[in-house]
């Protein structure tokens, strides 16, 4: 197989044959399209680049040694500041590692409630994703104050829910702590209605747009092969045409209840990551209204549950749920004792930009921007 | 046809500019300091402590410094100092109060866990966001009498909350009420034995860590 | 200057003059072609400098509208002091000037680009009696004067001996230089059917209307309406404006040639631009919307710098709605657009529009087929060039797992 | 003489003299634009008005690019270019030199009788008569001048892409 | 999919020379785990990914954890039988014995063309001073790479064949591997108006004058 690493002869063929003198320019960690603290050295030889060394660390505040210091109950907040976009997902991710740990089970109705927060993330995540990838092409705002007039909607479900937009720390070990009130589901049945004529209206502006397609089509192509040997995971990796879904392959929570599909790329370039997400969104759409229609009646939180003074068995566990950014998973060692053991985050967005490199070869610099832009990376889960 | 994808952007933009004019939904700016959004009942900023009345708030405080919030705290910015004397709290048990009970809201994150872990509802979280400063040290530390609110503000600002609050303690100090007044018959009805057998020891301070199940509305 | 007056006059069509003769008539007689000339520089720059401030507040609340927010309304009433607050703003933020810059080029760099921008609009005719210089070669002036905006950008980027703004100088020469000759080459078929190189000739030939309402304005013929919209597309690119802003691209190399201007030297940079853009619409309005000529008839009695200025706020909202529309092309695609596609349209636009004016008599049936000539000859190329310049870029179908 | 006239004489003048003598490669350039310029002003003086506005198109707007390319393309523009040593031949070749190209222009000068009557000449061309002249008697010149051009236009697209074949990975 | 016993077998029948020991994982997620000698590593993840019948394509998570030294109390029960033929007594002895310490690396392996996993390997290095090289399997897994340099930052496992170990978060002048857990912090303090527990301590050593935030503690004009 082609030797990918990135000393590798495909590599190093490109540093070769460059000639005349290279210019070191480095993007970041203050530029306006890394989002977020994020430092890329390039070197360019003209328009070309050459050689892209990302930098990390700037953001970094040790989330997993603060997870050994406090309880698991304490790391819950915390994981809202890891992927600040998705704390409804980070959440659910770590509950169900701890619930998986202790061996804790969780009530129909909580399952149903954290499928369709999830979805609601997914929509927020995506919209906001598409909106930043077209400010990185240049559209001077439109796409992306569209994008956030949808996220606002979600996120003030999200507050009249758990009581912060973005900082929920809403899910427990064993299920939700508020039971969402009737008029809450009533206004998310409604958003969730408008939502497809929203969709329609944002790809009627963006995807047949020839300049967008002309800008992303061919950019920053990911082989399916490379793709899983390097780890990416979430709509990066279907795009290259690789059906690898966790809420299809682990089928967690109640997510084989519902019938979805999951749109597949097959370039692997920036046009084809934003056209799967736009696609997941729709698909999102679908689950949305199959679980609020199915919600059942029942306890939010499993009572066997203790908030406080909770000692899992001594023992390890690894859980993960299929966040919008990717496979987001936490790997927990307890020693029996309230703090665990090891507290580990499994970044999407971290191990996504291990080949960003071999994405931006032979790219200009405002491809560079874009494919870094369609990777889909916050800080705050990178460096975490 | 090659300008066409183009040209539908520009339609999209166009019904926006149009929409703005007279589709509410298409003109989301709150203009905040003349127009305030009105915030959800949920919506949480910076814990309170709460107080029966507002009258004597020092003397009504439902906080008992059992030091739970503190221990639970993820940030740990929460400082409480035990009082030595106890003073009786609403329902007329004697209880310790605390001396101290300091919160720096430069640390505090407003992740209402404090408000989940307190046994006695004595914290809950406040919907104040118009708070800054221009002291970094001593305003944002904010002391116990900064931090006393009265139960009507509560109601004012959680009303289905503190609706449940009340009535749970209503109904514990309507169990209260049954066992002293059981327990004093019981000792009534058997004044006849010796005295010698050893008092029971008086009804000692309920141990803070049973913890009540988060009731629903917590 | 104006020879005579034609008689059937409505008075707010010569109140101009009437004002003009009124102030020169204080002066000795010596001075008079002085004091017309300095009248017209004050009045231009008057008028200019206010389009221009109000053009940064319109082109600010219409992409709030467009993103559905209100677009600044805190200076003045309804955001209309916004202008001067952004101008005190520029003139009291500090001039940092790099210590290796190269002082003398960085200060004279936005002092060309505001001159030459400004120089052009001499000869445009904004009304029946409003032209500052009434040229024989007035066209070849206007484009002669934007010839050093390439050289303005260029010391701008150099001068300021930074990494970002070399590169983007660069890039920026580069657009200019490809995106001038569709610009000249558009203009090439309505100097040759007006016959002039003068503007005031070239609106005089688009007076007079088919049916009392059907004007004759260039735009109408097909090989005027190619010319206009190519003249357009090369104008946006000329200025710097949406799909072409690639210079200060904020999304790559920070604000590119720009990058070490603060303070008023970086407001001169933006009205600059902002001259740049009206300098090429009026001239667009000049050239293919028939200048001051009114669209019918019976509308004549409407001033005729009233016609003009209304053609002038359209296009420069045009420009507006683009800005808020497209994405950014990338500068090879920038490059390629320029010599794969338009140059070769407007050398056939030009080749049609010899065909116009040769067919000029063709009467009763043989109208219809010039008209089909013409229009084959545009729409046809159109089709084919767009073809070959998107053959890797289409809309695509997804497979679901 | 005229007012005028004598502005402009010095303007070139003074301007081709700097660019000479600056140390600074780009400097000089600027300076030569600023020459060109000076000549266009003298056209307009002239009242040759279209050979003015053609001047400033050409020179100010184009070959003043050319020449600033060719002078950043030069590697070592801001150090001090390495002055050679002022050997003897070398002083006396230069002067040599220099002392020839300005007899022949003296002489090309005095002889050719010119009018120097300060005032506008008769008439200025009229553009019509300009264009008639050029697309009449003087066609095969125009045609001549475009075909060069079309070709150094050619050469230069085919040296370019040479170039550019060296390391194809364009997207 | 194979439990990890069958795993363990077929791997040592594939390398007769490795040991591969499965560690059983006491809480119920059952996710038990096989230890690796660091020697036969690579070629076992190598074989772990191009065997038909696991593909274990995706190396999805790469952690390092610290186990330091710990003081291990044993306390044997020996029955003596008593001579005089009555009951047996019991010694208990309690004997101290110190477990060396480690630096582990876990990997988490799966397979998207087969869809199953985890597949959980473990690596341990000699001990937690100078024999921490591990074999890298960023060749075999392209994932590993920057997680292996997270691993490399904060616990101080060197991975030999990893094409570019550097720091990856921490800045590179940077000397400790903060994630250990005998992790010294830089007493870098700066006042905190509500310390307690061991930050009191920490307080009350940069500024001994104020005992308690009885009252609202001003800060000490006097820079520490």
């Amino acid at each position: 197989m082609q030797d990918l690493s990135p000393g590798g002869a495909h590599v190093r063929a490109v540093h070769d044959e460059f000639h005349g003198d290279l210019l070191e320019v480095s993007m970041g960690p203050h530029h306006p399209s890394t989002h977020g603290v994020f430092r890329m050295v390039v070197t360019l030889d003209g328009e070309r680049i050459v050689k892209l060394k990302p930098v990390f660390g700037y953001l970094h505040r040790n989330h997993e040694k603060l997870g050994e210091g406090t309880s698991y109950l304490g790391s819950m907040p915390y994981t809202d500041r890891l992927d600040y976009l998705c704390s409804m997902t980070n959440n659910w991710a770590y509950a169900v590692a701890v619930e998986k740990l202790a061996g804790l089970t969780v009530p129909e109705r909580a399952e149903y409630v954290r499928v369709i927060l999830a979805e609601l993330t997914r929509l927020l995540n995506h919209t906001c994703l598409a909106g930043f990838l077209m400010q990185d092409c240049g559209c001077s705002g439109t796409p992306l104050m569209y994008a956030f007039r949808e996220r606002e909607k979600i996120l003030d479900l999200f507050e009249s829910l758990s009581g912060s937009r973005m900082m929920c720390n809403y899910q427990r070990f064993g299920g939700c702590r508020v039971d969402p009130p009737a008029d809450w589901l009533a206004r998310a049945q409604t958003l969730v209605d408008g939502y497809t004529a929203f969709l329609d209206e944002f790809e009627a502006l963006l995807t047949g747009n020839e300049i967008v397609m002309a800008r992303t089509q061919g950019v920053g192509c990911m082989s399916a092969a490379l793709a899983v040997s390097a780890g990416v995971t979430g709509p990066a990796l279907r795009a290259t045409g690789v059906a690898h879904d966790l809420r299809k392959v682990d089928g967690y929570g109640v997510y084989p209840r519902f019938n979805f599909r999951v749109p597949l790329g097959a370039h692997g370039d920036v046009y084809d990551r934003y056209m799967i997400r736009v696609l997941e969104m729709r698909e999102s759409v679908g689950i949305l209204q199959q679980a609020l229609a199915g919600l059942p009646g029942g306890p939010i939180m499993n009572p066997a549950a203790k908030l406080r003074g909770f000692r899992p068995k001594a023992g390890e566990a690894y859980g993960r749920i299929e966040g919008p950014k990717g496979e987001i998973g936490f790997y927990l060692i307890s020693d029996g004792s309230p703090n665990p053991w090891r507290y580990r985050v499994r970044p999407p967005s971290f191990i996504n930009l291990t080949i960003l490199e071999d994405m931006c070869l032979g790219h200009t610099v405002a491809d560079a921007v874009i494919i870094l832009g369609s990777v889909d990376i916050v800080l705050g889960e990178v460096d975490r | 046809m090659l300008g066409s994808g183009i040209l539908q952007g520009l339609a999209v933009t166009a019904k926006n500019f149009l929409g703005s004019y007279h589709d509410p939904a298409r003109y989301t700016t709150v203009e905040y300091p003349e127009v305030k959004q009105q915030l959800p009942e949920a919506f949480r900023n910076f814990p309170f402590l709460v107080t029966e009345n507002a009258t004597d708030p020092m003397g009504t405080l439902r906080c008992v410094a059992c030091q739970i919030c503190e221990k639970e705290c993820p940030p740990q910015c929460i400082f409480i100092e035990k009082s030595k004397d106890k003073k009786p709290d609403a329902n007329g048990k004697l209880q310790i109060y605390p001396v101290v009970f300091a919160i720096d809201t430069s640390v505090c994150m407003s992740c209402q866990i404090c408000v989940e872990v307190c046994p006695f509802d004595a914290i809950k979280m406040d919907q104040v966001y118009e708070i800054a400063t221009t002291d970094r040290f001593d305003a944002l530390l904010l002391n116990r009498e900064q931090l006393a609110k009265p139960n009507e503000y509560f109601h004012q600002i959680h009303p289905t909350e503190a609706a449940e609050v009340d009535a749970r303690l209503a109904a514990d100090r309507k169990a209260a009420e049954e066992k002293a007044k059981a327990a004093a018959a019981a000792k009534a009805a058997l004044p006849a034995k010796p005295a010698p057998a050893p008092v029971a020891k008086p009804a000692v301070v309920p141990p803070p860590t049973a913890p009540q199940s988060p009731g629903p509305a917590a | 200057m104006i020879a005579t007056l034609p008689p059937a006059e409505s008075w707010l069509e010569r109140f101009p003059l009437l004002v003009r003769d009124w102030i020169t008539g204080h002066l000795p007689e010596s001075l008079g072609w002085l004091a017309v000339s300095l009248l017209a520089i004050v009045v231009i720059l008057a008028a200019f400098g206010l389009l221009f401030a109000y053009l940064t507040l319109a082109e600010r609340k219409i992409l709030g509208r467009i993103q559905n927010r209100p677009g600044p309304n805190r200076t003045g009433w309804f955001g209309l002091l916004q202008p001067f607050a952004d101008g005190i703003k520029a003139v009291t933020k500090e001039d940092v000037v790099p210590r290796e810059a190269d002082a003398v080029l960085h200060f004279l760099a936005p002092v060309l680009l505001v001159a030459m921008s400004l120089l052009g609009l001499a000869v445009i005719p904004f009304g029946r009696h409003l032209l500052a210089a009434n040229l024989e070669a007035g066209v070849l002036y206007f484009f002669a004067a934007g010839a050093a905006t390439e050289l303005a950008v260029f010391m701008a980027g150099w001068a300021s001996h930074n990494k970002y703004s070399l590169l983007a100088a660069m890039r920026a020469l580069a657009q200019l230089i490809s995106y001038e000759l569709p610009l000249l080459l558009s203009v090439v078929p309505v100097v040759m059917l007006a016959g002039s190189l003068s503007t005031t000739h070239i609106v005089d030939a688009q007076g007079g209307w088919t049916f009392g309402w059907i004007p004759h304005w260039h735009v109408l013929t097909p090989w005027g309406f190619a010319g206009f919209v190519m003249f357009m597309i090369a104008a946006l690119a000329e200025s710097n404006r949406s799909p072409f802003d690639l210079p200060e691209a904020e999304s790559e190399l920070i604000a590119g040639h720009l990058t070490e201007y603060s303070g008023f030297k970086y407001a001169l940079f933006f009205m600059a631009e902002y001259f740049g853009m009206c300098g090429l619409s009026a001239m667009a309005v000049t050239l293919f919307l028939g200048g001051w000529q009114a669209p019918c008839a019976f509308l004549e009695f409407i001033p005729s710098y009233v016609w003009f200025t209304a053609k002038l706020l359209t296009l420069l909202l045009g420009f507006i709605w683009i800005r808020a529309t497209l994405p950014r092309l990338r500068m090879d695609q920038l490059t390629r657009l320029a010599w794969k596609f338009l140059v070769p349209l407007t050398l056939l636009n030009l080749a049609n529009a010899a065909f116009w004016s040769l067919s000029a008599g063709w009467s009763g049936p043989m109208h219809w087929v010039r008209w089909a000539i013409a229009l084959t000859v545009v729409v046809g190329p159109f089709l084919l060039l767009g073809r070959a310049l998107t053959a890797g870029v289409a809309p695509r179908t997804y497979r679901y797992a | 003489m005229n007012l005028t006239f004598a502005l402009i004489a010095f303007l070139i003048l003074a301007s081709a003299v700097l660019a000479a003598t600056r140390r600074d490669l780009i400097h000089s350039a600027l300076l030569l634009v600023g020459n060109w310029l000076g000549v266009a002003f003298f056209y307009l003086w002239a009242g040759a008005e279209f050979v003015a506005f053609a001047q400033a198109l050409v020179y100010v707007g184009a070959i003043s690019m050319v020449v600033l390319f060719a002078v950043l393309l030069t590697r070592r523009m801001r150090t001090e270019l390495p002055l050679l040593v002022a050997t003897r031949d070398r002083v006396v070749s230069a002067v040599l030199g220099g002392a020839a190209v300005f007899g022949v222009l003296a002489v090309a000068v005095l002889r050719t009788p010119l009018d120097t009557n300060p005032a506008k000449p008769a008439g200025s061309v009229s553009m019509l008569s300009l264009g008639q002249q050029l697309m009449g008697p003087q066609a095969a010149a125009v045609l001549i001048v475009g075909v060069l051009l079309t070709v150094s236009l050619l050469g230069a697209v085919v040296l370019a892409s040479s170039d550019a074949d060296g390391k194809e990975g364009a997207p | 999919m194979e439990t990890p016993e069958q795993i363990r077998d077929r791997l040592l029948a594939r390398f007769p020379g490795a040991q591969v020991t499965v560690v059983v994982n006491g809480s119920p997620s059952a996710q038990h785990s096989l230890l690796v000698d660091a020697a036969h590593g690579r070629e076992m993840a190598g074989f772990l990914r191009d065997d038909p019948v696991l593909k274990l394509d995706q190396c999805s998570n790469v952690t390092g954890v610290d186990w330091p030294e710990k003081e291990v109390v044993e306390t044997r029960k020996t029955t003596v039988p008593d001579p005089a033929g009555g009951t047996p007594k019991i010694i208990e002895e309690k004997s101290k014995r110190i477990e060396p310490g480690c630096l582990e690396v876990v990997y988490h392996l799966f397979s998207v063309a087969l869809r199953h996993g985890p597949v959980v390997l473990r690596m341990r290095t000699g001990n937690r001073t100078d024999a921490v090289t591990l074999p890298s399997l960023t060749p075999v897994w392209r994932s590993c790479e920057f997680q292996e340099r997270e691993v490399f930052d904060l616990f101080g496992v060197k991975f030999d064949g990893h094409p570019d170990l550097r720091r990856i978060l921490m800045w590179d002048a940077f000397k400790d591997h903060p994630m250990r857990k005998d992790y010294v912090e830089p007493d870098d303090y700066e006042w905190e108006p509500t310390p307690h527990g061991d930050v009191l301590a920490k307080a009350k050593k940069h500024f001994p004058a104020p005992a308690a935030p009885a009252a609202a503690p001003t800060p000490p004009t006097a820079t520490a």
